[in-house]
């Protein structure tokens, strides 16, 4: 841990993509990727349709991997160590990496089951340590006071930008170094937007934030760096003021006022 | 403060996989040893009756010499039964099964009906053969005939078949139906032409595997009285027959050792026939999978 | 084209007979839907009518009540159907324990380990266990399994309980492997990818999340497979006996509802004797038996729903 | 096929044929004892008159007779008399018949051919074992010099005409022991005795005949069961008669009944002998034949 | 047919949707809408998820009745008649006006049969006439160039895009007089997006468009009227170019500038 976090303070850097290429089957997916991804920032990935992004999201924590026939060459350095070593344990990485995804997919079970599924599966069993993990994440992902007094209620029950707290919560629980999170607003209403949007300003003081979003206004307002994909490829990435006020490809600029996509 | 300790997490990692390397052996070996059951099974019976196999089998009636016994009158008996089975439950079963998915209200007598057919599912099928005894047979005086056992067996797997035709009705994306709903088309044409077509997959593949329960099916028969004892085919829906699960049954009760073979080329044949009807479902539901 | 499809649709005839078929289609089908109600109709009259004879002439007390099955007694025919009870349900249990374990356990490797050819090419063959007719399992369990227990433990009889409850398990392994397995598959992808991009294994993930979710699919999958196992008719006339006997003894001979039932219908009972009506009687029982078991799975699959 | 004795039906035959092709459908049902005779004999009529359909169904003695009160069929096959229920049900029914003798059959009693001590058993030993008492029975029970072990029973379901046989006039007002395992299936059985050093039990002859390498047969009261004594009577009380119940209406109105009937007493000597079973002496069948032919 | 066109060509508005009100269940999904909309026109219509966009559309050939428990109160007059009066066949109502749905839904048939079902269905069965039907409604389409081939070939066998230009092609088999887009592009690729955008300004030539779309830019290129939805309520309805570069409510101007949705 000590060696990483040194090395991750010189450099500032949580994911360094390196000549990243991807495969369903012949599908070449992506194309010769290199992202070099910051700390404690919060790194917005736009593009049209099919250009990659939840695929390049899901390289971050090897989850494209359960996909049947998906290749990959490259690497992908995580805190100074390449992800797809050998030996580098799926499991462990992904503790390291929390993921919310486009639609709010808690699990069914108590909204308290759902947060503290993370830390029991990693060994904690302590009443008390889970009931402080619990309130602590909640209030990490701004739903604690609308949730405290239901934490039996099936997850479920609650709205859908309510469940989709909860899932950031859930990812918070086993306290990560990196969150990715997929649309995490497409599927919600104007308000829980806000709410999801303010959240990640809030939580990139204590982790780094990877989010796709197809919505280019969200990619601005919250985003510090920006990556815009295109058909497997980066076009351009760059600090997100730039990237909408001052794009340096024809295609980002296309893009970005709309004439596709 | 920090709960998670990424040291010990790491720690523990290992033995959650060993665990999990563990536990997919288990579950693996359990799928195998149901699919050893059916390995043994079929070797049984392979081993015994394959002796007695032969064209003679299939051409010739039963006989009280073992040698000469033959599987013709039940073969034809069974396949007449099937074709009185197929199209009467599958009409029943299908229309039913329209009703209910497109034309019913999620009303109280609905649910009843639905409750119904879940339920006559689970009834045992020697129950099954008592109604047939009772009301086909005798009441409605068909006698020993396919129709009497046919319609038995076409009742008897109705739940069946309706509960799949439901589900692959249901399976057809909405949008189909909007599409020609948006055309101007009726209900009606759109169920013909769009909804039954695009269900058809799945209905099949339902009906087929009801099918091969009823041809497999002994104590309905045992049951509505189907003779054993027949030189003759059948040469309409009246006549009487006799039945592969029948003649297997019969055979397998003989004090003769050969006997015993004989049954065993028996359920050869009954398994054979079997295993291409549900080949047949499976080429469909795999043929048919993803279309939409 | 001189016309306009519009016009040519304008022209078209056939507008009102197609009205007519559209209000009788519904009526016609309904009809059709009523087969099944029927059905269940006919099969209770059946069965109440004749069983109506047989509480004149044996006391409703000592059918239900009765510890001894002997109707075929010189001296003093007995109809307490508790001995086919305790049949039926040796069987059941056995096939429960055979089956449960093996076919969850299948289930859970298909939907959670599994590739989808492999579960392509192994559920169907599963199915074909669940397809075989009941009279090749009664051979089976007759001329291999007991066999087979007996050079193992050679207190088992000929005609036992244990065989036959195997084979049945055997028989219904698919049915709740592969219902479990649907129930399975069924719970949303994304809820399964949440638990796995949290590091869990996947054996955590069927045990803490699948499972759980599919709950109420599963139990409802054994309910029915034990309805299934109660019904079974021809694996237990071949193979279990027809002794009933009212003890727990599963190395002997015993006797089922269903075995009874077809024993006297090849049998020698003549019509209007009280062993003729009685196999109504019996047969109503047993139709009672599966109608709990069905309520029983609606209830369950109700009740343990999970919401997602 | 036909072998045996043909000669002796030569002329009948003749007779039956004077008929010439005949045509139509007979529909017969019952003992499951019976069926493997007329299965022969179906099987052969089929080639001799192919213009007639026979079905014969194994609905058991009993459910034989319960079709043919119903009038579904034309003739019930039985491996015991008619009982006094079943006369009354079918002269309520109005429907007259003709009990026709086709063979006999001797119930073998047998025990495992390991067995060395038991050479013969009576009557009265036989219902010792049998009746049910409610003791635990012994081998010793009956003979003290044979061995102090516990005797295991196998018999025929309780619902055959065999049992049924011999509850009679075996067990005659008693119950059948109650450890006894019993089985439709009699191959099942077979099994069992062979499987077990201190079984008893007791079937058609014809399961013996099949199996004789196996088993051991026992004699009673020093009777063995073999074509002669059973064809005779001598090997007694358990040779019992098998019939065929023909509907009278059936012989006069259906040609092909009757001929067929007719068919099936010329040959069931033959076919009783091929299956396992007993004929009877020329002269009975003649009696036979004579009967029917009154019926015509 | 005379008096309508008639009518239709002294006002030139084809929907005339009066005071509309609209009820799932308890949900007031459309409120007091008031819009009429014009022949030979695109009209646009914008607003956040779950405003009642498609809900609105699906009204208008009362294809939203097959949702069980639907309410509905007001007039929706077209071409001078009430569509929920009670002897107007929605059979016909659904001759006159065709549905493009979000997602391409062909039938699973053959191209060719898929043209030709609207036709058949409405009793047209002479082969000729019908091969004439198809051809002109695929060229209709813009897509007879690339099917000509293959119309005997599976609908699925061909792209999203094409299947898109497919159901097109098959609402203009029966030659209606408007045609209802709910989100035409939105499971397309840029390129079937801008074939498709060329298409609608091709058809509003002989046909009326009514169009819902979530992509602003699309309904600013596209449309000549928008109307923007909010809450199940028509906050503006005006020309596009009003609507978008001088919108009289404070709400539009936010929603048009993605400050939500
Ligand atoms: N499971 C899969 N199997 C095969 N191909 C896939 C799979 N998932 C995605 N693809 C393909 O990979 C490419 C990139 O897909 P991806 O989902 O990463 O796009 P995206 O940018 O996230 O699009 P969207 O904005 O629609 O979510 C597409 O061509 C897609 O068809
Ligand atoms: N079939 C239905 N049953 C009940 N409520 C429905 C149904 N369809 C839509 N609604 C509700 O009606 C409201 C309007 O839905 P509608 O689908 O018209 O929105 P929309 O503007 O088309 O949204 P989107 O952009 O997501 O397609 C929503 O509150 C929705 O939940
Ligand atoms: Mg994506
Ligand atoms: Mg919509
Ligand atoms: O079939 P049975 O001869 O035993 O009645």
């Amino acid at each position: 841990m000590e060696q990483e976090s040194s090395q991750a303070t010189s450099t500032s850097s949580v994911y360094d993509t390196k000549q990243l290429n991807l495969w369903y089957g012949d599908n070449h997916a992506l194309k010769n990727i290199d992202l070099d991804i910051k700390q404690n920032e919060v790194t917005a990935i736009i593009g049209p349709s099919g250009c990659g992004k939840s695929t390049y999201l899901k390289t971050l924590n090897r989850m494209v991997e359960l996909v049947p026939n998906v290749k990959t060459s490259g690497q992908i350095m995580y805190r100074g160590r390449n992800i797809f070593d050998k030996d580098y344990s799926v499991e462990e990485l992904r503790t390291r990496v929390g993921m919310v995804f486009q639609k709010p997919n808690p699990f069914p079970k108590s909204i308290y089951d759902n947060i503290a599924y993370g830390p029991r599966i990693h060994g904690i069993k302590n009443k008390k340590i889970l009931d402080e993990i619990v309130e602590k994440s909640l209030r990490g992902a701004a739903i604690w006071d609308e949730v405290k007094d239901r934490l039996n209620e099936n997850a479920y029950s609650i709205s859908g930008g309510q469940q989709q707290r909860i899932c950031i919560a859930r990812a918070l629980a086993i306290e990560p170094d990196v969150i990715l999170m997929d649309e995490p607003t497409s599927a919600l209403d104007p308000i829980s937007t806000l709410k999801i949007e303010e959240l990640v300003q809030e939580l990139k003081k204590d982790y780094s934030i990877i989010i796709v979003t197809h919505n280019m206004q969200q990619a601005a307002r919250i985003s510090d760096k920006t990556a815009f994909f295109l058909n497997g490829e980066v076009i351009e990435y760059d600090n997100t003021d730039t990237i909408f006020s001052n794009p340096s490809d024809k295609r980002t600029e296309d893009y970005i006022s709309g004439r596709f996509g | 403060m920090r709960y998670i300790e990424h040291d010990i997490v790491v720690k523990r990692m290992n033995g959650r996989n060993v665990v999990n390397k563990l536990f997919k052996s288990i579950f693996l070996l359990a799928t195998l040893s149901a699919l050893l059951a059916l390995v043994i099974l079929l070797y049984q019976i392979v081993s015994q009756g394959a002796s007695h196999l032969s064209i003679d089998f299939l051409t010739n009636f039963a006989s009280r010499f073992p040698a000469e016994a033959g599987i013709k009158a039940a073969l034809v008996g069974s396949i007449w039964l099937m074709l009185v089975v197929a199209p009467t439950s599958i009409i029943l079963g299908v229309g039913s099964a329209i009703y209910l998915e497109e034309y019913a209200g999620k009303n109280r007598i609905t649910t009843f009906i639905q409750m119904n057919i879940s339920n006559l599912a689970g009834v045992p099928s020697v129950v099954f053969g008592l109604l047939g005894l009772t009301i086909f047979v005798r009441a409605l005086a068909l006698g020993n005939s396919i129709l009497a056992a046919g319609f038995t067996m076409s009742l008897l797997i109705l739940p069946v078949i309706i509960v799949a035709s439901q589900e692959a009705i249901r399976s057809v994306p909405g949008e189909l139906r909007d599409a020609s709903y948006g055309m101007g088309a009726t209900k009606w044409q759109t169920i013909v032409r769009i909804i039954l077509p695009a269900a058809i997959p799945g209905i099949l593949t339902g009906s087929i595997l009801a099918l091969s329960r009823a041809i497999g099916e002994t104590a309905p028969l045992i049951v509505v009285g189907v003779p054993v004892i027949i030189q003759f085919l059948p040469e309409g829906v009246m006549d009487t027959f006799t039945a592969l699960p029948m003649q297997i049954y019969d055979w397998s009760s003989r004090p003769q050792q050969e006997f015993q073979q004989v049954a065993a080329a028996g359920i050869i044949v009954l398994m054979s026939v079997l295993l291409l009807m549900n080949s047949v479902a499976v080429f469909i539901r795999n043929k048919f999978e993803k279309r939409y | 084209m001189g016309q306009s499809v519009q016009e040519m649709i304008a022209q078209s005839k056939g507008k009102k007979s197609k009205k007519f078929v559209e209000k009788m289609i519904p009526v016609l089908l309904f009809l059709i839907a009523t087969v099944s109600v029927l059905t269940t109709i006919g099969i209770m009259l059946t069965l109440i009518v004749e069983t109506v004879t047989f509480f004149t002439r044996v006391s409703f007390i000592e059918f239900i009540f009765g510890t001894t099955w002997l109707p075929f007694s010189n001296l003093d025919a007995q109809f307490g159907i508790l001995p086919l009870i305790v049949g039926t349900l040796k069987i059941t249990l056995i096939a429960i324990v055979v089956a449960v374990p093996i076919g969850i356990s299948a289930a859970i490797y298909l939907s959670e380990y599994a590739t989808d050819n492999v579960r392509r090419v192994i559920k169907p063959v599963l199915e074909v266990l669940a397809g075989i007719p009941t009279i090749v399992y009664g051979f089976f369990a007759l001329t291999f399994v007991t066999p087979l227990l007996q050079s193992i433990f050679p207190e088992i009889k000929i005609f036992n309980a244990i065989s036959p409850g195997i084979v049945v398990g055997i028989m219904i392994i698919p049915m709740i492997a592969s219902l479990s397995e649907d129930a399975m598959s069924s719970v949303p992808k994304s809820i399964r990818d949440g638990a796995l991009a949290m590091g869990s294994t996947k054996f955590e993930v069927a045990m803490k999340i699948t499972v759980p979710a599919a709950i109420s699919g599963i139990i409802a999958s054994v309910v029915l497979a034990i309805s299934r196992a109660i019904g079974e008719t021809m694996i237990v006339s071949l193979a279990a006996g027809s002794t009933p006997k009212f003890d727990g003894d599963f190395t002997g001979s015993i006797q089922t509802m269903t075995a009874y039932i077809v024993q006297v219908s090849k049998g020698d009972a003549g019509y209007g004797t009280t062993i003729y009506y009685s196999i109504y009687a019996v047969g109503f029982t047993l139709f009672v038996f599966t109608l709990v078991m069905n309520i029983l799975a609606n209830y369950v699959s109700k009740r343990f729903r999970e919401e997602y | 096929a036909c072998g045996g004795t043909d000669e002796g039906g030569g002329t009948e035959e003749n007779g039956s044929s004077t008929a010439g092709e005949v045509e139509g459908s007979v529909i017969g049902d019952g003992s499951s004892t019976v069926a493997p005779i007329l299965e022969g004999i179906v099987e052969e009529y089929a080639g001799a008159q192919p213009g007639v359909q026979v079905t014969v169904g194994v609905s058991g003695t009993g459910g034989g007779f319960e079709k043919f009160m119903q009038g579904e069929t034309d003739f019930s096959n039985a491996s015991r008399p008619i009982k006094e229920e079943e006369i009354a049900a079918l002269e309520e029914a109005g429907i007259d018949y003709t009990e026709l003798l086709l063979a006999y059959d001797g119930l073998s009693v047998v025990v495992n051919a390991e067995n060395d001590f038991v050479d013969n058993l009576t009557v009265d030993e036989l219902k010792k074992l049998w009746v049910e008492d409610g003791s635990t029975k012994m081998w010793s029970d009956i003979n003290p010099e044979w061995p102090e072990e516990e005797v295991i029973f196998y018999a025929p379901g309780t619902a055959s005409g065999t049992y049924d046989y011999f509850n009679e006039v075996i067990l005659e007002e008693g119950d059948i022991e109650s450890t006894a395992t019993l089985s439709e299936d009699d191959n099942t059985l077979v099994q069992g005795i062979q499987g077990d050093e201190n079984a008893i039990g007791f079937f058609g002859y014809a399961y013996y005949i099949a199996n004789q390498d196996t088993l051991k047969l026992v004699p009673i009261d020093g009777v063995e069961p073999n074509d002669e004594t059973i064809e005779s009577g001598e090997y007694a009380p358990l040779s019992r008669p098998l019939f065929v119940y023909a509907k009278n209406s059936s012989m006069s109105e259906n040609e092909a009944a009757y001929d067929f009937m007719q068919y099936t007493i010329e040959h069931a000597g033959e076919m009783a002998q091929a299956v396992g079973y007993v004929a009877l002496a020329d002269e009975e069948y003649e009696e036979q034949l004579a009967k029917l032919e009154a019926l015509k």
